[in-house]
């Protein structure tokens, strides 16, 4: 392919990603989230041998003000991603932020106006005491949702159990996300909830909301993810083994969630063909080779394989009984762990989807990697009120 | 636009709410290291960068201008400069303050940067003042910004 | 062909409370304005992205992204939030169309500022919250000390600082999108309450209610989508440390290096003369002085003077906050850069009524996100391409 | 450089420490309160409410009766063009039973909380609400009918909550 025909496709200017850096997930990080957030852009500037003063652009992601405790927090936070002196902005979608949050920076370098650009995901959840729950209750509409006492657990139950109704899934088929995810994380060095579980132990779990079990469920969680995107000059420059941004993708559906069919996410699938488009690829399910959807709770997995269109509707519990989704399966499906093994600092959670997409295509994922030599690889992460998808397309 | 608007005023509703939970902050790194600093040994510390050889007020884990880890604490005493200040007569509620408060930036000998504190013993105040802390009595302290009291001028 | 251009915009308020409408009945009238405005563009089919500038805490919720697509025309599409001032969004959907991925950038900033019962709680829960926010107070006290250093290193005088009032309240009577026009003396504004030495009560900008949506297109689709397309030469915005101990004091760092940044691209090497008028960053009085002269408009420590000399007045040899700024326009929150690129456009367009500055080609729009945070935004804008 | 990489950073700390004041920590409650207008078409939504009624707005492009409703279609982008009342019974579209209230913490008595499609608005337009005056809640079933459960007239203020619930009906 012509550089001036990969322009086209990609951007103005082709955009890789060259460096990855994460920190533990845990229950209670003792750093702030300005020190979470430089410990992950150090360690992923480190990776790439560039300093701070190479950065030319950063962007942040980072969910509700309301887990930090700090009203307009991408300010906050700006001198531990890196930001002094620098252009700066924050985007935030929910839950989908920690994927989109690269996305925001492929459009910084993809534009012409950055050739570098550091990207920081953040999420500090442990400050809102005793539990973030309480944050969450101020994301439903208050005159026709929050008098009822909404919980959030209860809008994903409502779609689980529409989801299963809809396709005749039992809970037993979508508990083996759950116990995949958590055995998959074994291998994570940060990973907070990494065990050996059975499909028992998930079904005889605390039910928290029906069809919700507490082993269903990801955790909340302190944690930072980075990385540092380059165009095709300087990424050529630093490393040999770039992995470039050849899809991006997001869309939000309406806010009125109670007029939609829940039982399949239309904007993730409208988000995925939109990176896919841009990336050139018609056959998902051939041409993926390792796919972190967002899996904040185990059904979460199997319903957004189905928006990705990584197989038909309803058909993914099939596939992961078949152990298709397994590590050395034909789809491997979050073989970081995902949020279920991992953690799930909302934002830094989807970005560290992103840093196991980086690392499984240049092979370096350690015990986690995956044996199929993949070359392309997808992140995926979903947010707000049932309605947001983000979507990125990696290849080496 | 809208096809029908409100026009009598009575049929104007408001919806109450808030959006307010209890939230603990862990000091950090660096703001744990600071604080039991002055809660322990009554000192006010800095850090230095490596690199660019700047002593940070209050000290920080990383460079915020060039990203090097701050290992090097110094201790840059108690006694600063009025860098600026401002005499506040209203409240966060807009309502008026029974006594003014002065707050004001103190600068210390060799650093960037400094502590934002209130200034006490005193009425009058200027740029280029010399402040000292004066800090709580150790069974007071808690390892918060509030363990010292205020900084009050030197002579 | 990879200019950007603004093809439409929308705006309504601004208002000091406007309790017959939500949030959204709020927006959707902003927006379908400036669907109108760019030749009756559909945003369900003509529209490829839409960008949101919001912050959670200045509109009750978590998670505010969740409310925004439908009155936008937005649902089942491309749209995100930027955290940030509205400005940001026009850097962000500037960059989107810069990529060639993308024709028509929709962006959309309001103030709800009425729904708000405890805003300055709200501002001041944006402090550090170990080194800063402990001490209590309103938060308002950092602007005293940043106008106290200010005042002492370029000895710009008080009267000098209470003119920006009166320039910008008597530029508001002339807009009808203001809130807070007003014919006041420099007594007045000398004589209102001292409520952060040396700032005034009168010198800080009151919130106000509304909204504005801009259409962005690239050069080609422009040109379908209207006569008058007002191009964006540059753009630029920095944010230069939230830590106020190590903030600079004296000068508005961010707005020099954004300024720079958008003068690059504009390729402008002498602003006083290429560029006609300034729509500039005033939620304090002292920060207009403070934020010309970070834009190289003048010398450090002159704009006082240019102030006091009529200078920057309406019908000065170089208008500074044709519109009223945000003393007389009102504060408009994250919509105040908003407010700005939305007098830089009727200037341009020559569509601004009683305030039209003859024959202005070129304006600058700058914008700051309050207290306590350091990140400007700085525009170029110009009526030729 | 996953592999390469030893010591991933951060100190993590027991959750009871913190909870204790083991470790040092700065407390906070924000003050963030809020009196949102509720506008066009809420205001008018709340004030059927109060007289046991649900309203809906309708666009005669796409022909949907809409509720919760709104001034403007979100699929044709018009305004809304007029106002119809739908009844206050429907079909459970999902369910829920919650044993955790809005804290986190343990219910007694379960929460069942539905979708409920209302009846004569168009097809999918659910609302969120209480299910009550079931015995067992392993009763409750996908397109169960439900009706509408009002608080007296004296009691209702205008509230999504002037509905106590929705209970089962026989058809």
């Amino acid at each position: 392919m012509s550089s001036e025909v990969k322009n086209e496709m990609f951007g103005k200017k082709r955009v890789a990603i060259v460096g990855a850096g994460l920190t533990l997930f845990r229950r209670n990080l003792k750093e702030t989230g300005k020190e979470l957030s430089y410990e992950a852009a150090k360690m992923a500037l480190d990776a790439t041998g560039l300093e701070l003063r190479d950065m030319q652009s950063v962007v942040m992601g980072s969910a509700p003000d309301a887990f930090d405790g700090v009203h307009m927090k991408g300010e906050y936070l700006a001198d531990g991603a890196g930001a002094y002196n620098k252009p700066y902005s924050r985007v935030f979608v929910g839950g989908g932020t920690g994927v989109f949050t690269p996305l925001a920076g492929w459009w910084h370098v993809a534009s012409g106006q950055f050739d570098t650009c550091l990207v920081v995901s953040e999420e500090k959840m442990s400050s809102c005491y005793p539990h973030p729950q309480f944050a969450f209750t101020t994301i439903f509409d208050p005159i026709l949702e929050r008098p009822i006492g909404m919980n959030l657990v209860w809008i994903f139950a409502l779609e689980m159990h529409r989801y299963m109704h809809k396709h005749n899934i039992k809970k037993e088929q979508i508990a083996l996300v759950s116990v995949k995810n958590k055995r998959n994380a074994l291998d994570h060095p940060c990973a907070q909830l990494g065990a050996n579980i059975t499909v028992e132990d998930v079904l005889n779990s605390e039910i928290m909301c029906w069809p919700v079990q507490r082993l269903d469920v990801s955790p909340t969680s302190d944690g930072a993810a980075a990385v540092v995107l380059a165009s095709e000059d300087v990424a050529k420059e630093v490393t040999d083994n770039p992995v470039w941004i050849d899809g991006v993708g997001w869309c939000i559906d309406s806010t009125h969630w109670t007029n939609r069919d829940l039982y399949y996410p239309d904007y993730v699938e409208c988000a995925a063909r939109m990176a896919y488009k841009m990336a050139g690829i018609k056959n998902p399910p051939k041409e993926i080779d390792v796919a972190e959807p967002y899996d904040p709770f185990d059904y979460k997995e199997l319903h957004h394989m189905e928006g990705l269109l990584l197989c038909k509707k309803g058909e993914a519990p099939k596939l992961t009984a078949e152990g298709v989704t397994q590590r050395d399966g034909d789809l491997p499906i979050n073989p970081s762990g995902g949020l279920l093994g991992v953690g799930n600092p909302i934002a830094a959670a989807g970005t560290m989807k992103v840093c196991e997409i980086f690392w499984q295509l240049r092979g370096e994922a350690g015990k986690r990697q995956i044996p199929a030599d993949p070359r392309t690889g997808l992140a995926q992460a979903w947010g707000d009120l049932m309605q947001y998808g983000s979507v990125i397309v990696l290849r080496r | 636009m809208s096809l029908e608007k409100i026009i009598n005023p009575l049929n104007v509703r408001h919806w109450l709410g808030d959006m307010e939970a209890d939230y603990v902050y862990t000091l950090g790194v660096a703001g744990e290291r600071f604080f039991k600093e002055i809660k322990e040994n009554g000192r006010i510390m800095g850090a230095k960068c490596p690199r660019c050889g700047i002593v940070f007020v209050p000290p920080r884990m990383y460079c915020e201008q060039c990203f090097a880890k701050l290992e090097e604490w110094v201790d840059v005493g108690k006694k600063g400069v009025i860098h600026t200040f401002t005499i506040a007569t209203i409240d966060v509620d807009g309502s008026k303050l029974e006594k003014p408060v002065i707050y004001a930036l103190i600068k210390f000998e060799g650093a960037h940067g400094g502590l934002i504190h209130k200034i006490g013993e005193t009425d009058t105040v200027s740029i280029g003042m010399k402040v000292e802390a004066v800090l709580k009595p150790p069974q007071e302290r808690k390892a918060s910004i509030n363990d010292i009291k205020y900084f009050k001028p030197t002579e | 062909m990879s200019e950007v251009a603004i093809v439409g915009v929308g705006c309504v308020g601004f208002r000091p409370i406007t309790p017959e409408l939500s949030y959204k009945e709020l927006m959707f009238e902003a927006a379908v304005k400036a669907y109108e405005d760019a030749e009756g563009i559909n945003p369900r089919k003509d529209v490829d992205v839409f960008v949101t500038c919001a912050e959670d805490y200045l509109e009750g919720f978590s998670i505010f992204d969740e409310f925004v697509p439908d009155q936008l025309g937005a649902a089942l599409r491309h749209l995100f939030t930027v955290s940030g001032d509205g400005m940001l969004g026009l850097a962000t959907a500037y960059m989107l169309i810069k990529t060639r991925q993308f024709d028509t950038v929709v962006v959309e900033a309001h103030s709800k500022a009425s729904d708000i019962l405890t805003y300055m709680d709200i501002v001041a829960f944006g402090l550090d919250p170990i080194f800063n926010r402990p001490l209590g107070g309103h938060p308002y006290y950092v602007a005293g000390m940043e106008m106290q250093r200010y005042m002492h290193d370029t000895g710009t005088t008080v009267e000098q600082c209470a003119q920006v009032v009166v320039k910008n309240k008597k530029n508001a009577i002339e807009n009808p999108y203001a809130a807070y026009g007003s014919n006041i003396t420099l007594d007045q504004v000398l004589c209102s309450d001292i409520c952060f030495h040396p700032l005034k009560k009168l010198e800080i900008s009151t919130p106000a209610d509304g909204c504005v949506v801009m259409v962005l297109a690239s050069e080609n689709a422009a040109e379908k989508l209207t006569n008058n397309p007002i191009w964006v030469k540059g753009v630029g915005w920095c944010t230069e440390t939230p830590n106020l101990e190590t903030h600079d004091w004296t000068r508005a760092e961010y707005t020099r290096l954004a300024a720079e940044m958008a003068y690059k691209t504009a390729k402008i090497s002498n602003p006083w003369k290429e560029i006609d008028f300034a729509e500039v960053h005033d939620l304090f009085a002292y920060k207009e002085l403070q934020h010309i002269e970070a834009l190289k408009l003048c010398e450090y420590g002159e704009a006082g003077k240019l102030t006091e000399e009529g200078i920057t007045s309406l019908d000065g040899e170089f208008p500074v906050n044709p519109s009223g700024g945000l003393l007389g326009m009102g504060y408009g929150l994250e919509a105040s850069g908003m407010q700005k690129l939305l007098e830089a456009v009727l200037q341009l367009r020559g569509e601004a009524g009683s305030r039209q500055i003859l024959d202005a080609e070129v304006g600058l729009a700058q914008a700051w996100r309050g207290i306590p945070t350091a990140t400007g935004v700085v525009a170029v804008l110009s009526n030729v391409k | 450089m996953s592999a390469k990489i030893k010591n991933y950073p951060g100190e993590a700390l027991e959750t009871k420490d913190v909870k204790e004041g083991k470790v040092p920590t700065e407390k906070f409650r924000p003050k963030a309160k809020f009196a949102w207008s509720a506008g066009i078409a809420m205001s008018r939504f709340l004030e059927e409410l109060k007289n046991g009624k649900i309203i809906a707005t309708t666009c005669s492009k796409c022909g949907r009766i809409m509720v919760p409703p709104r001034i403007y279609c979100e699929k044709c982008y018009t305004p809304t063009d007029g106002w119809t009342y739908v009844r206050d019974t429907g079909v459970i579209n999902t369910y829920s039973v919650s044993f955790l209230a809005a804290d986190a913490s343990r219910l007694k008595e379960p929460i069942i909380v539905a979708i409920i499609n209302l009846d004569s608005a168009s097809e999918g337009m659910g609302i969120i609400h209480r299910i009550g005056e079931v015995k067992d809640w392993k009763e409750v079933k996908f397109g169960m009918k439900v009706k509408a459960v009002w608080k007296p007239p004296e009691e209702r203020v205008g509230a999504i909550t002037d509905i106590k619930y929705f209970k089962p009906i026989r058809e």
